[in-house]
C-alpha cells in the first residue's frame, strides 16, 4: 500500500470528494493561491479553479456562516479555520446555526457542512496558539466531532465527514501532518462514531486521539519493556463516541489512563472518564486516571512549554499509578 | 457624533402613484399581518403563546413590499421579528399561528416558536435569535446562487440595532467583496430594545455602512409600501443582473414594544401617536379610496376575508395536536 | 434578616461595590436608561450617571474587549450580558485575552473584570437563547466561574467577584431573579471557591449549583417521604472548584447524583464525576449519576421544554438507581 | 470592487522638510529595529528562537514615526507583529530580544514570546495574535482614559488584512459612539499573509472604515518617517484635545515573508525591489546626509552605537537564564 502523510491524506480525500460531487467546495483563508497555510490545499485551486476554491478575507464568522446558509440550499462546504484558536470568534455560528437549524426548522433544513482544521498546541506558538478545544464542540447536540491520529484514519474520516449530513468540527493536528503511514488508493471511508484499537493488551487501556496517539505508542513501548501490555483505544470520532469500544477495553483490563493533550478542566476526557467509571465502576481496580497538559495558559519558551506538555513519562508514571506499582 | 445632516431622511420623495390591482393585495397582506399579530398578542396574553413575542406592527408595508418583489424561488432570511416576513413569504397563517402555540402542525413542527419559523416549501430560510448571525447565512445562501448561476437572489432583513455587530459587518463585506446577489434591508424602526438611535449609532444613517465596501445603497421611509416595492425591485434586479448585493436602509416605527414583556416606557406618548399617523395600513387603505377608487365595499370584502382566514388560523391552532417529536432531528440520518 | 430577591441581592452587591471603589463601573445592553433587560441594574444609572453606568450598542465582542482593556489599566468592569447565550460571539475575548493576558504578559497585567448575566434555559426561548455554558468557561485557565443558586450567596459572591483581581465570569439565572431570601443588611463577603452544604443527609449526595439547588431541595423533600435523607452540596464556584466538600460528603454517603442543568456531554457534571471517582473510588457503593437536560437543541414547545429539563422526578429516581431501589 | 480612484494614494504628498535634530533620532529608531530584528531571523535560523516570528522590515518609518508623537504615559496596542512598536515606545533591545529567546529576562519573562510582547513600565500594552482581537482592548484602554479624563491618547496598530473582523469593526464603532482618545493606525503593507488587497478588500482604502462613523480619517505614505510623524501627531492631537477617535491607514511594504516560514512566494521580485528603493532607513539616512548636512562621520557613530546596542542585546539574551515560572501567573493572588 502507498505511504503517504496525514497532510496528502487529507489532501486526497478533499480533491476525491470535490471530484465526487460538484456541490462540495472549499473555503478559507489561504487555501488557494497560497495553496494552504499547511499545505493541506495543494494543488487544490489549480485542479479546481476559484469558484470552488475559495480564498477569504481574515472574517471567520463570517465565512462559517456563508458555509452554513451555502449548506441550508444544498451545497457542501468544507470551510477551513487556518487553526481552531481562531474558530472561537466563529463559535456562534457553529453553535447557535449550524448545530441547530436542523432541530429548530423541524427537520427541513440540515445542514451538511466541514468545518476543518488543525487544533492543539503546535510549536513555541505560545498562548494564542496552543488550544485544544474538543471539549466545546463535544458539548453541543447537532455537532459531530472528529479528530483522527493517522494518513488512513484521516482520509477515511474525512470523506466520510464531507458525505455526512450533518455539520462535523474535523479537528487535525499541525503537528501530524508530516507524519506518514499507509493509506490505500481505493476510496474507502471510515463510519464516524466507530473507535479504533491502536494496540492490543490486556494490563491498562489507554485512550487517546489525534496527536496523543503517538504518545501512547511510545509509553506503550516503555512499559512492555516493563512487561506491562496496554492496550490503546482511539475513539477517532469524539462525538458520537464509541463508548463500548473503551468499556469493553477496561473491562478487560480493568485500568484506565487517558490521555489529551488540552487543559484538564471540562476537557474531553472527564467525560470519557465519568462514562467508564458509570459503566464499569466493578470492574475498576483503580480509578480512572488522567494525563493532561497543565491547568495554565501555555507558555513560550520551549523548557516550560515541554513542562506544560503531556509527556511519555506522564503516561508511563499514570499507568505505573493505576497499576500500583508505586 | 451624527451631524444634522445624517439624521434626516433624504430626499423625502412623495409615494407612488397608486395602482389599484398593484396596491389592493398588498393592501390584503399587510392587513392580513396586522390581524395575525393582533391575534398572536391575545393568545399570548391567554397564555397560549410563551416564551419571547416581537410583534412588527406598524412595520408591515417594508417585509410586504419587499417580498413582493421576489419570484417564489428567491431566499428570505430575517431575525425573531419575522411573523410578516414568513407570511408574505407565503408561509400560510395556520402554520405561523400553530408555530406560535407550540403546536405540531406549525411550520417548524413547533420545536422553533415565534422567533425561528422556517418554510422550505416557500424558500424561507428562517428567523433568528442571535442579532447578526443570519447575515452570514444570507450572504451564504446567496454565494450558492452565484456557485451554480441559478439567478436566485435573498433578501436578509434586519433591525438598525445589529448593524454594528460582527456577523453583519463581516456578512456584507463578504457580499461586497464576492459580488453575492444579495440585497440587506435594515427595518430602522428607531430603536434598538429600549436604545434610541443616537445612542448605539454614531451616525445615524445605517445606509452609509455600504461606503467602505462600495455597495450600492438607498435609504428612504417605509410608509409607503408602493415606494418599497419599487425602490427594493430596483435592488433586486441589481442583484439578478449584475450580482451586486446593496443596502438599504428603511425608515419606520414599531407600534408596540420590543416585545410582549416590553411597556416601551423609554418612548414619549407623543411620538408614538405622531408615528401612527403614517400607519402603513391605514395609509395604504386611504389611498386605495382616494386615488385608487377603491370603493368601501370592496375593501370591507378583504377586511372581512382577513378576518375569516386568521380566525380560522387561530382555530386551527387552537386545535392541532402538541408538538411531540423532538428527537428526530438532532441528526440527520 | 430582611428578605430580598435574587435580583435585588445582585443589584445591591453592584451598588455597594459601585459606591466602595470609584473604579467599578457597569457596561453593557439596556443596563442604563432601560434599568436592564431583566432589572437587576434598577437604578443604578440615576444613582451613578452615564459615565459609570454605559449602554452599549449590540456589539458584545466589542464591549467585552472594551471591559478587558479597561481593566488593563486599572478600572474594575462589570460587563453585562443581557444572556450568556450572547456571550458567544464575544468568548474570544474572554478566553485569548482576559484569561491569557496576566499570564502572557508575565504577570505585568492583571485583569479584574467581572462577566455577568443571566444563564441557563428560562421558559420557552427556544434553542438559541436556553443554552448554559457553564462547561466552556470552566475549561479555560485564568478564568473563575461562579454561579450562585442563593439571594445571599449571590450578593457576597458578586461582591468578591468584583474585587477579585482576576476575569470572573458570572453566571445568575433569570429563573432565579425572583426567588427570595434572607440577605443582611451589611457589607459581607463570600470567599470564591468555597462550596456550602444546602441540606445535609447521609444517604446520597446531590451535587448541584444556580437553579438545580430548587430542583434538588424539593427532590431532597419526595425522597425524605420514603425516609431517604440526601446531602445537597452547591460548589457555588465552579472554577475553582471546592472538590474537598463535595469528597468529604460522598465519603460519608457513598452515592453521589450530579445535576445540572444543561446538556450532558462534557457537561461540567462529567468533571465533578471524574474527580469523585478519582479520590473516592473505594467508597463509592454505586456509579456516580448525572441528571442533565437531554442531549438536544431545546425545542419551544412548553410540553417538550418540560421533557428536555431535568425535573424533579429524574433526580428522585437518578438517588433510587444509586441506592438499588430499583 | 475597487474603483481605479480607490487604488491611489491620494495625494502623494513631498516629503516633509528634514530637520536634522528631529530625524537623526528617529533613523536611530528605525536602524535599531532593522538590526535588531536581523539578528532575530538569524537566531531563528539557528534555532534559538521558536514558534512564529514576524519580522517588520520596510515598515519601521511607522511604529517609529507615530510613537515618537506620544509621551510615556500614553498607550500602544500592537499585533504580533510588534518589535518595532515595543522598542519605539522604550522597551529595550534586551527585554526584547530575551523574550524572543524565551529567557527568564524578556519582558514577558519568557512566556508570551515575539507575539507577546507587554511592558507595563512604558505603557506598552501588548502584541496580540488573534487577528481583530486587540482593537476593542485598545478601545478600553481610551475608555478608561475618557473615565478618568487622564489624557492620555491611545495608539491601535494593525494590518489591512485585519480591517474586515468583527474584532475590529466593533471596536472602531465604539470608539466613534463614544468619542474614545485613540488613533487606529492600518499598517498597509499589500498583503495579508499570501492575499493581495484586492483579495480581501471590496475597496482598497481602509481609511473609508471611517465614513460609516463619522469617524475623522487619513491617509498616507510610510517611506517617510517625518511624514508620518506629522501626520499621527494631528491625529493624537485631536484625540487628545477633543476625544475623537482617527482611522488612519499607512500604505508601507514589508520585506519579508509574512513570518520566518513564509517564502514569500505570491510577490514578482520586480514588486519586492521596486518597493525596497523606498526603503525608510535608507531614505532617512540619504536624506540626512543630502538635507540635514549630516556628515558620513555621525552617521557612521550611530551606526556603530546601534551594532554595539544589538550585539548587546542578543549577548543578553544569550546569557540569561531560561524562563522557569509559568506556574505564578495563572490567576493573581
Ligand atoms: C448577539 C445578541 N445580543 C443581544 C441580543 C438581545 N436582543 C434581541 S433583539 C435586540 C434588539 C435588536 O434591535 P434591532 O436590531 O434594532 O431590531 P428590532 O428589534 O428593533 O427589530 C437585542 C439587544 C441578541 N438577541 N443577540
Ligand atoms: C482571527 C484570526 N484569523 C487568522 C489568523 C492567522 N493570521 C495571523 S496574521 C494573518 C494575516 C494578517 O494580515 P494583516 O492584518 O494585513 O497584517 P500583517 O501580517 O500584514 O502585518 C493571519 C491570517 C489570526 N491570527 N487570527
Ligand atoms: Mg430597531
Ligand atoms: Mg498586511
Amino acid at each position: 500500500m502507498p505511504v503517504i502523510s496525514y497532510r496528502e491524506a487529507l489532501n486526497h480525500a478533499i480533491l476525491e470528494e470535490m471530484e465526487r460531487d460538484p456541490d462540495v467546495f472549499l473555503m478559507g483563508e489561504e487555501v488557494g493561491h497560497y495553496q494552504g497555510a499547511y499545505k493541506v490545499s495543494q494543488g487544490l485551486l489549480q485542479r479546481f479553479s476559484e469558484r470552488r476554491v475559495v480564498d477569504t478575507p481574515i472574517a471567520e464568522m463570517g465565512f462559517a456562516g456563508v458555509g452554513v446558509g451555502a449548506a441550508m440550499v444544498g451545497l457542501r462546504p468544507i470551510i477551513e479555520f487556518m487553526t481552531f484558536n481562531f474558530s472561537l470568534v466563529a463559535i456562534d455560528q457553529i453553535v447557535n446555526n449550524a448545530a441547530k437549524i436542523y432541530q429548530m426548522s423541524g427537520g427541513q433544513f440540515h445542514i451538511p457542512v466541514v468545518f476543518r482544521g488543525p487544533s492543539g498546541p503546535a510549536v513555541q506558538v505560545a498562548s494564542q496558539h496552543s488550544q485544544a478545544f474538543e471539549s466545546f464542540y463535544c458539548h453541543v447536540p447537532g455537532l459531530k466531532v472528529v479528530a483522527p491520529s493517522t494518513p488512513y484514519d484521516a482520509k477515511g474520516l474525512l470523506k466520510a465527514a464531507i458525505r455526512d449530513d450533518n455539520p462535523v468540527v474535523f479537528m487535525e493536528s499541525e503537528t501530524l501532518y508530516n507524519s506518514t503511514g499507509e493509506v490505500p488508493d481505493e476510496d474507502y471511508l471510515i463510519a464516524l462514531g466507530v473507535g479504533d484499537i491502536k494496540r492490543a493488551g490486556e494490563q491498562v487501556t489507554l485512550v487517546a486521539w489525534s496527536k496523543m496517539i503517538e504518545l501512547c505508542v511510545e509509553a506503550s513501548e516503555v512499559l512492555a519493556a516493563d512487561g506491562i501490555e496496554a492496550e490503546i483505544v482511539d475513539p477517532r470520532t469524539l462525538r458520537p463516541l464509541d463508548t463500548e469500544i473503551i468499556v469493553n477495553s477496561v473491562r478487560k483490563t480493568g485500568r484506565c489512563v487517558i490521555v489529551e493533550v488540552g487543559w484538564p478542566v471540562c476537557g474531553f476526557g472527564a467525560e470519557i472518564a465519568y462514562r467508564v467509571q458509570r459503566d464499569c465502576l466493578d470492574d475498576l481496580d483503580a480509578p480512572v486516571e488522567r494525563v493532561t497538559s497543565d491547568d495554565v495558559p501555555m507558555p513560550y519558551a520551549a523548557n516550560l512549554e515541554n513542562e506544560v506538555l503531556p509527556q511519555v513519562k506522564d503516561v508511563v508514571a499514570a499507568v505505573r499509578k493505576v497499576l500500583y506499582l508505586e | 457624533m451624527a451631524s444634522s445632516a445624517d439624521v434626516r431622511v433624504e430626499p423625502a420623495t412623495p409615494p407612488e402613484p397608486v395602482i389599484k390591482e398593484e396596491l389592493l393585495p398588498l393592501f390584503r397582506q399587510m392587513l392580513a399581518i396586522r390581524r395575525m399579530e393582533e391575534a398572536a398578542a391575545k393568545a399570548y396574553a391567554q397564555g397560549k403563546i410563551g416564551g419571547f413575542l416581537h410583534l412588527i406592527i406598524g412595520q408591515e408595508a417594508i417585509c410586504v413590499g419587499a417580498i413582493a418583489c421576489l419570484p417564489p424561488n428567491d431566499y428570505v432570511v430575517a431575525t425573531y421579528r419575522e411573523h410578516g416576513h414568513a407570511y408574505a413569504k407565503g408561509v400560510s397563517a395556520r402554520a405561523i399561528m400553530a408555530e406560535l402555540y407550540g403546536k405540531r402542525t406549525g411550520a417548524s413542527k413547533g420545536l422553533g416558536g415565534s422567533m425561528h419559523i422556517f418554510d422550505r416549501e416557500t424558500n424561507f430560510l428562517g428567523g433568528y435569535a442571535i442579532v447578526g448571525g443570519h447575515v452570514p447565512i444570507a450572504a451564504g445562501a446567496a454565494f450558492a446562487s452565484k456557485y451554480r448561476s441559478d439567478k436566485r437572489v435573498t433578501l436578509c432583513f434586519f433591525g438598525e440595532g445589529s448593524a454594528t455587530i460582527g456577523g453583519f459587518q463581516e456578512g456584507i463585506a463578504l457580499a461586497a467583496l464576492w459580488n453575492l446577489p444579495v440585497v440587506f434591508i435594515c427595518e430602522n424602526n428607531q430603536y434598538s430594545m429600549g436604545t434610541p438611535l443616537y445612542r448605539s449609532l454614531a451616525v445615524e444613517d445605517v445606509s452609509m455602512r455600504a461606503l467602505a465596501h462600495g455597495m450600492a445603497r438607498d435609504r428612504f421611509d417605509g410608509d409607503d409600501v408602493l415606494r418599497v416595492k419599487r425602490r427594493i425591485q430596483t435592488a433586486v434586479d441589481r442583484a439578478r443582473e449584475t450580482g451586486e448585493p446593496t443596502l438599504v436602509e428603511v425608515r419606520t416605527y414599531r407600534f408596540r414594544g420590543h416585545s410582549m414583556s416590553d411597556p416601551g416606557l423609554y418612548r414619549t406618548r407623543e411620538e408614538v401617536v405622531e408615528w401612527r399617523t403614517r400607519d402603513p395600513v391605514a395609509f395604504a387603505r386611504r389611498r386605495l379610496v382616494e386615488e385608487g377608487s377603491a370603493s368601501e365595499e370592496e375593501l370591507e370584502e378583504v377586511e372581512a376575508s382577513v378576518k375569516a382566514e386568521i380566525a380560522d388560523a387561530v382555530r386551527f391552532a387552537e386545535e392541532s395536536a402538541a408538538a411531540d417529536d423532538y428527537l428526530s432531528y438532532v441528526y440527520k440520518e
